[in-house]
């Protein structure tokens, strides 16, 4: 009985209070509720099947974005805890370790565990569509990509409820986190979740860097490629050039705290502000990484919906390589305060307002693609108008004036910065990915979903976004600190700290308002609407919603930019490259993905404690699958063309 | 254009017939072109490693230094096999483009001693360190060069499994456009692994000769 | 193939011919690279030339047999089918890890701001 | 109806945001700075602002526009976009104008950022008689953040101070920062930028204060529990009043002794404290700095049984962060 008390309190955390007690009673009854659900419907073997197998880009862009909506929900409950705590001063709603590790979770969850996949997901399902492929280049790397996020993120979770969660702050900086400060198994859970998602998504750069390059239908040049395949090559490209120094940092990280060394220590000639060094390494061009796709959708929403050619094709293309290229010379910036020296801040100060050109240069083709358009005021095309405005202030305005290095000393680690870049992640990429979710939705799924409900969750989400998070740059400059996890009265901090409370409360509403919308439009919303609802410009809407299987029944020959709008006008004439229908060759579903997952969690789970045993097995079981796949020569399958024809024809395309 | 209706699945009847074979299929050409972008992110990964290496090289913390510590005599001999072993396996690509099944398997074994006596040597190395008080734990310099010696071993090491896998697979099958590429893929992940030691043995092992 | 018909059924170049009977290109390579091992272990070992001369010439020497490695043994050159894009990216990491090593020590070795 | 909802919706934030701050007297250290620090930082955070406002206007007004004059209206049904590729001419425009902006900003930029390294102009000239050692006239503090509180040093002058600093007027302070245990950011925002603390580091920065007064200081870099705690007050006065304090000090103050320093260097908040010199101590390397706390200058020398006791602190059980100063 002690024994088990001991276990409680050590791994279970039983002493920590309700907030635990909550969460263990909710994820119990969730588990057993998904469990009796799935038995109730005797869906065990469909789940299996149809998701858990599958290699299907379009059921795992699929999954990526449910798991992304379900971690939104996770951070923005941590988020609304938190400025329930900041609400008024001195107040004692969460402890400070609670607090601690809330604000670590929200940050990771939400750029790790939300923004990624939401990313990840949207391109899974369109880039294979808009080039005319039938799959990614490698799809069952795909599917292992999507398990070892997917574990990944619930390493992650479990540490809530299991051992306690890491306290560190999403940047995780030595030597605070090194285990002569930090002891607990928090932060390993942090590097060992990092670490296996990281992985996981440094494949999937090389698959989507694969297939853009090489799976283009015939006569898809690289300067005829929608603008969003565009921003997914530079974004893959930059997943493959700055994550390894993520993947770099938290093992370092990981050698300090199990075996003792010396990398971040503050004895025996640790560097802790190395790590600050490479991991902004990888930090700021995963700041690119999640705003170039949302740059990608805003240019084929605004194209779209304008009725218009996308303007400045060629500059845009040409701003997002120079991004690329910048974005790995301006790291520095993040630690303007660390004195690397004069020198050092002037070079990384310029070189980070240089961002601001090719940045301008897209803002502004933009507005030229909507000038003498006719603007649909469609939930994307709201999605996006919300979007121009939030970015030009959080990424220019304010963006411009943290990289003046000597303003900065004054702005950084402020709620002024909090405020920045809030601006860019949710102005920039949530907004942006919500754009694209309600542009692909019908192709997803083959209905639409409700515009007036959309229309409520939009309106509350984004002026409680405004409401939220136009206080803080306030608070930043009276001196309020980011992290704090309560304040003292009499500073004047009050005020703007309960109205950016309302406001998060007010994007919490919104949320719901949006969940409440895809619920009522999954009952109510009519199946079998128009492929092409939105008389739109790219390849994927002249597919069946959803597109079958095998995509492309007949792989097309395209003409120019905008095929499929030209088809649709006359002036290009739909060709293929086979005369009649052909047996397809497609992947195998495979297991295996799955379970490379579960294994790596389960290493995961072992580093975190420390358990050896645990983490040799997982491994051991990761490299045998990973051999069993090696051995693999068979590992496609034809559907025949009678199988082709019927579906087509249940489409009605023949 | 055939590559384009049947794209990521491989059929004996698209292979182009004026090309090497591990790149004749779409298939293996994808999975060439995705190996070698692999690699571009593994260069990025051991440059971060490597910096670290430089900055921490003086922070010894009064315990051993590169001069002292490293041994001239086991890092040439480990430079001399691995180099040896990326020529060797070289030969077995040149083997396997000719389709002389014996002569890959017979180059790729002697490819896969030289890379476990690269191996031995190392370890034997690790050891004597371990033993004369050179430990990770002694100093920030310790650390940070077994962590970039060492992840370059367990890539070596890896690098062996994979072979003898590889092995195995044209003993079972013969060179056929799989094999092939995937013979092609792990003699490339073993130059690259060639290409890392001779910055190892220049940034880490004479320059902590020099300084 | 997201090349025009046209080019798709481009012959191959010439380099894609492998049809020679005895492997001088990786034999040159092979020497080459153990003269250039040689000669960096004689600068570094036995010269005794200044510090900033020796680290010059053997991370210069260094990079010569990283080439040697690239175009010799692992083919870098070549088409996969119609095309090259393997250099660019192989060019961007070294790019970025030349980048990442010269930045961090840029960054790293920093005195007191204020002295 | 949407459109002049947002701009209702911006116009009544920046209402508040007015009322908020010249109604009601609420401080904005970092708008109104107390010293030439300070002053350069603000000009440095006006400017840009300005410059970026403008170009944010323009932008907001053309989207506003163009959102409005181009909407799908029924009126305009069958009306067909022009298909434009580009303009080179307008393309260019908008590529050389923002790059002229950044030149401008580039420019202070640079020239602030090394003029920070040097001290200020002091406003105040060192009386002469009470200092005639010119190097007086400089303040020199050794700062070091320990879990979680911050421990001041006057080298000068033999004193040390826990979680208050006093300064004197018009005069430029040369504060030297390190940490023992993780690391912390020294803030005051009222004078001017942060730096960074960092173990084994000595990093520098200089300060001054131009009217006397008080003025809060903080940690802005996490460091754990009790890091909201990590404030001090920062009081500006006269030279003389200066004087006066520190000999107060050295009058009436204890000695800090090697146990009271172990115990200050445990993870805890605790309140103000002033101590007249340090008692050296055997355990302690007394070399390592005279005049300063050992260890601050150096930032390195942790006790042994720091470590231990900072790994039990952070357990379940404690929560000395919590129960605050």
């Amino acid at each position: 009985m002690s024994q088990f008390m001991n276990f409680a309190n050590t791994f279970l955390m039983w002493k920590e209070g309700p907030l635990i007690w909550i969460s263990d009673v909710l994820i119990g009854l969730t588990s057993i509720g998904i469990i009796a659900v799935l038995v109730y419907f005797k869906a065990f073997k469909w789940l299996w099947k149809e998701w858990l197998t599958t290699v299907d880009h379009k059921k795992i862009g699929i999954m990526y974005i449910i798991a992304a909506l379900l971690m939104l929900f996770r951070g923005g409950v941590d988020a609304l805890l938190m400025r329930t705590q900041l609400a008024f001063p001195n107040e004692h709603f969460l402890t400070a370790q609670h607090y601690d590790e809330i604000f670590t979770t929200h940050g990771t969850i939400m750029i790790l565990f939300m923004a990624m996949p939401l990313v990840i997901g949207l391109m899974n399902v369109a880039v294979p569509l808009m080039i005319g492929a039938r799959d990614v280049a490698f799809p069952y790397l795909n599917a292992i990509s999507f398990w070892m996020f997917f574990f990944g993120a619930m390493l992650l979770n479990v540490s809530f409820v299991f051992g306690g969660s890491p306290d560190g702050g999403w940047t995780s900086y030595p030597p605070y986190v090194e285990k002569m400060f930090d002891p607990g198994p928090g932060e390993n859970y942090y590097i060992m979740a990092l670490q296996i998602a990281g992985i996981g998504t440094i494949a999937t750069g090389v698959n989507f860097i694969v297939t853009i390059l090489k799976m283009r239908a015939p006569g898809m040049t690289l300067m005829k490629m929608p603008m969003f395949v565009w921003s997914i090559l530079i974004t893959s490209a930059l997943i493959v050039f700055a994550f390894p120094a993520l993947t770099v940092v938290l093992a370092q990280l990981l050698i300090d705290r199990i075996a003792g060394a010396h990398f971040f220590s503050t004895t025996a000639g640790g560097m802790p502000m190395n790590f600050i060094n490479e991991f902004w390494i990888w930090g700021h061009p995963e700041v690119y990484i999640v705003i170039l796709p949302a740059f990608g959708v805003f240019s084929e929403v605004v194209s779209t919906f304008s009725s218009k050619r996308l303007f400045g094709y060629s500059a845009m293309v040409g701003s997002m390589v120079a991004i690329t290229f910048l974005s790995f010379g301006v790291w520095v910036h993040h630690f303007f305060t660390m004195g690397a020296g004069a020198a050092v801040n002037s070079f990384f100060g310029i070189s980070t307002m240089a961002i601001a050109i090719p940045t301008g240069v897209k803002i502004f083709n933009w507005l030229s693609t909507m000038y003498k358009g006719r603007i649909r005021f469609t939930l994307p095309m709201m999605w996006t108008s919300a979007f121009i405005p939030s970015f030009v202030l959080g990424g220019g305005v304010t963006g411009v004036m943290l990289a003046v290095a000597p303003a900065d000393y004054q702005f950084h680690n402020s709620y002024f910065l909090v405020a920045h870049f809030h601006y860019t992640l949710v102005g920039g990429t949530v907004f942006g990915m919500l754009a694209g979710l309600y542009y692909w939705w019908p192709k997803m799924f083959g209905f639409q979903l409700d515009e007036r409900r959309g229309r409520h969750a939009f309106w509350w989400f984004v002026i409680g976004f405004n409401v939220c998070f136009l206080p803080q740059f306030l608070l930043g400059l009276m001196g309020m600190t980011r992290r704090m996890y309560t304040y003292p009265s009499g500073l004047g901090w009050w005020i703007p700290n309960f109205i950016s409370t309302i406001g998060g409360f007010m994007m919490g509403v919104g949320f719901l308002l949006l969940v409440y919308q895809i619920v009522w439009s999954v009952r109510h919303m009519p199946r079998g609407v128009a492929d092409d609802p939105w008389d739109a410009r790219t390849l994927e809407w002249s597919l069946p919603s959803p597109a079958p299987e095998y995509n492309f029944a007949r792989t097309p020959i395209i003409h120019g930019r905008d095929e499929w709008w030209y088809i649709k006008r006359g002036k290009f004439e739909q060709e293929f490259v086979e005369p009649t229908i052909q047996p397809i060759h497609m992947p195998k579903s495979s297991g295996r993905p799955f379970l490379i997952g579960l294994f790596m969690f389960v290493a995961g789970f072992g580093f975190v404690f420390e358990w050896y045993v645990l983490v040799v097995l997982g491994l051991l079981a990761v490299l045998v699958l990973m051999a069993w796949r090696s051995f693999e020569f068979d590992y496609y399958h034809h559907i025949p063309v009678s199988v082709v024809e019927k579906t087509e024809k249940a489409l009605g395309r023949l | 254009m055939e590559s384009a209706v049947n794209h990521a699945m491989i059929a004996e009847h698209e292979l182009q017939h004026d090309v090497p074979l591990e790149f004749a299929t779409e298939d293996g050409s994808l999975r060439v072109l995705g190996f070698w972008v692999f690699l571009a992110a593994e260069v990025v990964l051991f440059s971060c490693l490597f910096a670290t290496y430089i900055i921490m090289h003086g922070m010894t913390a009064g315990g051993p230094t590169s001069k002292q510590l490293y041994d001239v005599k086991g890092f040439a001999w480990e430079t001399f096999f691995l180099l040896t072993s990326s020529f060797t396996c070289g030969i077995a690509t040149f083997e396997m483009r000719r389709g002389n099944k014996k002569g890959v398997i017979a180059w790729l074994l002697v490819t896969i001693a030289f890379g476990l006596g690269f191996l031995g040597f190392e370890i034997q190395e690790f050891v004597a360190d371990v033993h004369a008080g050179a430990t990770m734990q002694r100093s920030g310099f310790l650390t940070a060069f077994f962590t970039l010696v060492g992840t370059h071993g367990a890539h070596v090491s890896m690098g062996i499994l994979w072979m003898t896998s590889v092995v195995i697979q044209i003993a079972r099958r013969g060179i056929d456009s799989m094999t092939s590429r995937k013979m092609f893929i792990v003699s490339l992940y073993w130059h690259f692994l060639d290409v890392v030691w001779i910055f190892i043995f220049t940034a880490v092992y004479l320059t902590g000769k020099v300084i | 193939m997201a090349q025009s018909s046209a080019e798709l059924h481009k012959k191959p170049s010439p380099q894609n011919h492998h049809h020679e009977t005895f492997p001088w290109k990786h034999i040159v390579g092979y020497i080459i690279s153990l003269v250039l091992t040689a000669l960096a272990f004689g600068t570094a070992l036995r010269l005794h030339l200044s510090t900033t001369m020796t680290l010059t010439i053997i991370v210069f020497l260094a990079v010569l047999q990283m080439l040697v490695q690239l175009f010799m043994f692992m083919h870098l050159t070549e088409r996969i089918h119609g095309d090259t894009f393997q250099k660019i990216f192989i060019y961007t990491g070294v790019f970025f890890a030349a980048v990442v090593v010269v930045g961090t020590i840029w960054v790293m070795t920093f005195k007191s701001a204020v002295s | 109806m949407r459109r002049t909802r947002r701009w209702l919706k911006t116009g009544i934030t920046s209402a508040i945001l007015v009322v908020l701050l010249t109604g009601c007297g609420v401080q904005v250290p970092v708008l109104q700075p107390k010293g030439p620090v300070g002053q350069e930082e603000l000009k440095l955070i006006v400017f840009p602002f300005i410059l970026m406002a403008i170009v944010a206007f323009i932008v907001f007004a053309l989207f506003a526009w163009i959102m409005v004059k181009y909407r799908a209206k029924p009126e305009n049904e069958g009306y067909v976009p022009p298909e434009t590729d580009g303009n080179t001419l307008l393309e260019t425009i908008w590529t050389v104008i923002p790059i002229i902006i950044v030149v401008a900003i580039a420019i202070p930029t640079v020239i602030v950022t090394f003029k920070l390294l040097k001290p200020p102009t002091p406003t105040v000239a060192a009386k002469s008689n009470t200092n005639p050692n010119p190097s007086k006239q400089t303040v020199v503090i050794y700062v070091a953040s320990s879990e979680w509180k911050w421990l001041f040093a006057y080298p000068q002058y033999g004193i040390e101070t826990v979680n208050h600093l006093e300064i004197p007027v018009g005069q430029p302070v040369d504060f030297q920062l390190t940490a023992i245990g993780p690391m912390n950011s020294f803030w005051i925002p009222a004078l001017g930028g942060m730096e960074m603390d960092m173990p084994g580091k000595d990093l520098g920065l200089w300060l001054q204060a131009d009217s006397p007064g008080t003025y809060l200081g903080r940690s802005a870099q996490y460091s754990g529990k009790g890091f909201a705690h990590m404030t001090f007050n920062v009081t500006a006065q006269s030279q003389t009043d200066f004087e006066q304090w520190v000999k107060q000090v050295k009058a009436n103050s204890p000695k800090l002794t090697a146990t009271e320093y172990k115990k200050l260097l445990q993870p805890s908040t605790v309140g103000t404290m002033d101590f007249a010199g340090f008692v050296n101590p055997n355990g302690y390397n007394g070399s390592m700095s005279k005049t300063g706390m050992p260890g601050v200058r150096a930032g390195m020398p942790i006790p042994s049984d720091i470590k231990s006791t900072g790994d039990s602190s952070t357990g379940s059980g404690s929560s000395s962060g919590k129960s605050g100063s």
